[in-house]
């Protein structure tokens, strides 16, 4: 079945069961946040910082690249991109708690700094924007060994692009700037997208820039794109667009996604000091969530029945993943000794 | 400088807000840039409500880019503006530090006596608040190394408010580093009204025969805690230099204290290798060679990244009283 | 007498004494610029940074602000800029040698690192693009001051913008973005002049960017214009527009001034290894100084008895300048500890 | 690793060139980054016709931007290419202090072992070449202070090659800092072909028995003469150690050099304060105090921001054998 509304796009190419997908992982990733917030009102953990508002574009964008191929370097608020690129919640909470096992960092960084290596995920920082021209770097690196022969352009086992993620507000470091430069003069397979919430913490856009994230891509010499971030749809097609754009040689993109932050910008944040109560109820009725499971029950591909099921489920992944990382050990003391440097030598090229 | 009316007792914050407070109602020349101070009043609250009384052009939001909050004070200090600039976290304030090294400290020396900078950086450093790896670091190593800037880390808020009085007063930059851990848990008598901690002076938090420990910001707060307990405890009579000011350096008062007693703990939470301590390490050892008693020891962090978000590691990683506590014992024993 | 070619533009109003000053100035610059390579030809100094073929666009852009009272961060191509705003061939000569008295940095900075507060000239480093966010600031500061009462906005013998200027290779540096992002958010009384010669020392534009710098500024909301930088006129008017709106409050202007670097990036290096003896031709036959020099005789407002005469005062400014400075003596070594900091508190506000 | 086969006398940076010609040559993966590095050779000539041996995609002309040449090599590194960025001068690579400090440096430890950066950043250091204060500094402090980057100064054309081709190899990220002052004024022999020296072990350059003086980079060739001339003239026997690597650091080799003479002198050209040598006098001072018979002596540039360019305010910043060998007569008579 294909929506009117997705014809000549890529997602019209979807199929029911991959427009559940979509369903399932944004459901997904909103109830494994929404538990993050719980453990945190419970006190079992100190610090959330929650992709609500943000699922429909995380979701739509992660399923229109090579998933645990291609390089990412996703932002602190990507959860549904972590979720969906092989993350599970468990690893998610472990990491909530700082646990044995935590994936990213072994317990090092604070929760949501991602980083699996066998998913394609890049090591991430605080420091806002120091993604992106890495990203960019991660890119000159693939287009560099295509160029040399080192890797065979059509081996879809081998990444074929990088992509990062940020948010608006970040886009005002030199950072940004540096290394969307790199990726217009040199046409990478790069692709940036901004996550455009509005805000970046207190600070709303206007006090950040004068004028439109793409428009700014543009004069990078990367095309720039404005998306209805609230749709996952449109979403995975502008993205789908990015890719193929950048397995084909042709250039870097960066999408500007607009969206939401439906909830504080962190648990140590209150918004209400700085937004004011109808502001904050207008983009509450803006959810995406409810939006795209509207427009899959309208078009006959959700029923009550399954999204029931999907609830019910995903309760459970919910429930089992928290007591697993309730009842996983804390770490050795000694383990952040561990791993200044590799003692492993380089192979043979 | 008048003589403060009375006193009271607030936390570090309080006291860092107050200075503000004052400082933007005595001088309208004053204004705070930086991320999340107007609205929010600061990440950490330093900044509360001062929108509201002072207006967003006196306190102002600034994008997200602290290398342009660094030098937007620096090119606004030259027009007979005092900015109090604000790095939200000390961790953050790397994007800049070409602009504070090359720039900042540079403006006077340069222009040979021409452009003075009258600004002021504050951030808010260290660890032991759950940050991991980018919300904990020390980072006054960096800056006590850059000449031209005077680098300042109160410990007590009777200081904390003194200081960045007399940091907004002072002709030259000054990097105003804050014990982010002390904001609420150090509390203290803050003289009300109008004062001044010199910048330059350390202090001599208690005085003792045996040994010295030096110290500052959240250091300096568990050593008071560690040698009232080796004192009570053990006997063990320490004098302790709380250091406050990190650039110019108040050696004079430093190496007498060595001088009288022979023995040398220096305690900081940032990495060893090359942190500051090697610096007063040094300083002694050349300065008062013939008045050591025994190896001058550091006792500091270990020489991986930063602290580490994990509990445990996170314990493991930091310095505290114990560990003080344990240190000039072992000293005292030498 | 008014050309035709200059009908309703700022330059229409200059007067024929002021046409020539301009022709002055780039004559008396060129002069100079040419004695330094002599110098440095002879081994009596070691290092020279040229601004031969920039002439034109720094003396237009000169006299279109209050000279002396506005605030300028001139780079260290500049040496028309600082020359019209006051600086002597002389002060400049002894700072080639590092001789005592050395008006930017009592001989502490290389040559050409400009700082003259008497003249409104900000202290300038060798990081490049450093200037641009500092600059902003200082309009930031100009702005704040008129908000809050400090200064009237009407009295002309305070400064009441800030200019800076830098090398088109220099954009691509993380301080141009974020000065040029403040710029256009506080819409500040800030011009920045990209003064564009198409090389960053051996790397051609297309290396460094893939829009015009002209694009760029635009992004951020900042007014971006293209200018002939050979022609001072056309380089004047631009610049007074941007002058008249910075000093109306209406925001700022970036000018992208297009000229050549008709020499060596400095006397270190050799464009031969870079370009080819064809194009180093081509621009030579494209100097901005006989051009305008053509054009005054045509317009009849220089005559060769007007142009040996300047030749002739130039030469024997240049000649003192050189003696002046051969003659000084070179500063006490103990000084380099001097200035560290300031003991003389701030005024009472 | 090969033995080499024959000796040449040559110059600092041809042995820089000489080994980045062969590690192109050796493996596609290598590449080098940075600005006026093509056509241009670079500034300094060290990557003289690289660009047409290899071509303009493994010699790369950069945008003037230190930040991404750092950060592009970064990313570039974790696909398996062996990235050589040059920072034109050292004194500017603080656009890129963040990408070093906050990212090059980390990826490994935070990733907890995932991520590993096989980069080398280039950079030419060092004063007494009429540049002024942004064309001279002394940078190794605060990256010596950065825990996760390896950080490396040749002193000799040999050490230089063998050097850089153990840092192009290294898993792990490398800082190598190039005395530029020495770039042809230090000659010596290179051993053709392929061959490492190690990273890490420090160098006994000269052994001797009344003193030791630590040095790296030019100092340490300005202390090979200087040592060589109070050998001389005054029968002063000193041991010269060419520390080499100062991050990690070989404080075994430091140490019982001390432990021997019982006499340091810390040569190095950056400012005293929080200066390398700080963290050397340190070292000594806490695990060897008992073998000291004399003050740990630090000889450095004074606490002002740069070398300045006017040559005699440049000729009183810097050090210089003379300096040096005065200060080990000092040292020698204590
Ligand atoms: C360099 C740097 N400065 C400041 C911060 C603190 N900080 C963390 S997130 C944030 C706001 C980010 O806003 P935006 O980029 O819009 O992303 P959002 O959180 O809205 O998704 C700030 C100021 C940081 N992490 N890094
Ligand atoms: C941060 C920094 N990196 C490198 C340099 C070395 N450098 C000096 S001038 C220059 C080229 C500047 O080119 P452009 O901005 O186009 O100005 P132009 O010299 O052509 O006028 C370079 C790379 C520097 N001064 N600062
Ligand atoms: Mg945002
Ligand atoms: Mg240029």
């Amino acid at each position: 079945m294909v929506s009117a509304t997705r014809e000549g796009q890529y997602s019209s190419q979807l199929s029911s069961e991959e427009l559940l997908k979509f369903y399932w992982h944004m459901l997904l990733a909103r109830r494994v946040d929404e538990r993050a917030w719980v453990l945190h009102r419970q006190g079992k953990i100190a610090f959330h910082v929650s992709g609500i508002g943000h699922e429909a574009l995380q979701v739509g964008m992660t399923f229109a690249i090579n998933r645990g191929i291609d390089y990412a370097y996703p932002y602190y608020r990507d959860l549904a991109v972590v979720l969906a690129l092989g993350v599970t919640p468990t690893d998610f909470i472990i990491s909530l708690y700082g646990k044995e096992g935590e994936i990213s960092s072994g317990g090092r960084q604070m929760p949501s700094h991602w980083s699996h290596r066998k998913m394609g995920i890049v090591t991430q920082s605080s420091p806002v924007a120091t993604q992106v021209p890495q990203a960019a770097g991660t890119a000159f690196g693939i287009k560099y060994r295509i160029q040399q022969g080192l890797q065979d352009p059509t081996d879809t086992n081998q990444p074929r692009l990088a992509f990062c993620t940020l948010g608006e507000g970040s886009t005002s470091q030199g950072e940004w700037h540096e290394g969307m430069n790199w990726a217009g003069v040199h046409q990478l397979p790069f692709i940036c997208v901004v996550e455009n919430n509005e805000y970046a913490i207190s600070v709303p856009y206007k006090k950040q820039a004068s004028r439109t994230v793409a428009e700014r891509a543009e004069a990078y010499g990367v095309k720039g794109v404005i998306v209805d971030g609230n749709n996952p749809l449109k979403m995975y097609d502008a993205m789908k667009e990015a890719v193929e754009r950048a397995y084909a040689g042709e250039g870097a993109t960066c999408i500007e996604a607009k969206c939401h932050r439906l909830v504080p910008h962190s648990s140590d944040d209150d918004d209400r000091s700085y937004r004011s109560a109808e502001e904050l109820k207008e983009i509450k009725a803006d959810d995406p969530l409810p939006q795209y499971r509207a427009y899959l029950m309208n078009e006959g591909i959700l029923t009550d029945d399954i999204d029931s099921d999907y609830e019910a489920r995903i309760k459970q992944i919910v429930n089992e993943a928290s007591q697993a990382a309730d009842a996983a050990d804390y770490p050795n003391p000694a383990d952040h000794l561990d791993y200044m440097h590799t003692f492993k030598p380089i192979e043979e090229g | 400088m008048t003589t403060p009316s009375k006193v009271e007792t607030k936390t570090l914050i309080l006291a860092l807000h107050e200075a503000m407070n004052e400082e933007l109602a005595r001088d309208k020349r004053v204004f705070i840039v930086g991320e999340d101070v107007g609205r929010r009043g600061g990440v950490f609250r330093a900044t509360t409500n001062l929108i509201d009384k002072y207006g967003a052009q006196r306190v102002v939001d600034s994008p997200l880019a602290e290398l342009s909050i660094v030098a937007i004070g620096l090119g606004a200090a030259i027009t007979d503006t005092l900015p109090i600039c604000e790095i939200q976290f000390a961790d953050f304030i790397f994007p800049a530090f070409n602009q504070l090294l090359s720039e900042v400290a540079r403006f006077y020396y340069r222009s040979n006596g021409q452009w003075h900078v009258p600004m002021v950086v504050r951030a808010p450093y260290g660890g032991g608040i759950g940050g991991g790896l980018y919300h904990s670091q020390s980072i006054e190593s960096f800056f006590a190394h850059i000449p031209g800037l005077k680098v300042v880390v109160p410990s007590t808020p009777e200081d904390a408010k003194g200081l960045l009085k007399a940091a907004v007063r002072d002709p030259n930059p000054v990097l105003y580093l804050e014990p982010k851990k002390g904001y609420r848990a150090i509390k203290g008598i803050v003289p009300e009204g109008d004062y001044i901690t010199p910048i330059g002076p350390a202090n001599i938090s208690r005085t003792g025969s045996d040994l010295t420990v030096y110290a500052y910001g959240m250091m300096a707060h568990y050593a008071r805690i560690a040698v009232e307990r080796v004192a009570k405890q053990d006997g063990i009579d320490v004098e302790l230099i709380d250091i406050r000011t990190l650039a110019p350096l108040d050696k004079e008062t430093l190496i007498q204290s060595f001088k009288k007693t022979g023995k040398a703990l220096v305690v900081y939470e940032d990495n060893k290798t090359m942190g500051f301590g090697a610096e007063i390490a040094a300083i002694l050892a050349e300065e008062a060679f013939e008045y050591m008693d025994a190896p001058i020891m550091r006792l500091a962090a270990p020489d991986v990244p930063s602290v580490p978000f994990s509990h445990p590691l996170q314990e493991a990683f930091m310095i505290n009283p114990d560990k003080i506590a344990a240190a000039i014992r072992e000293l005292e024993a030498y």
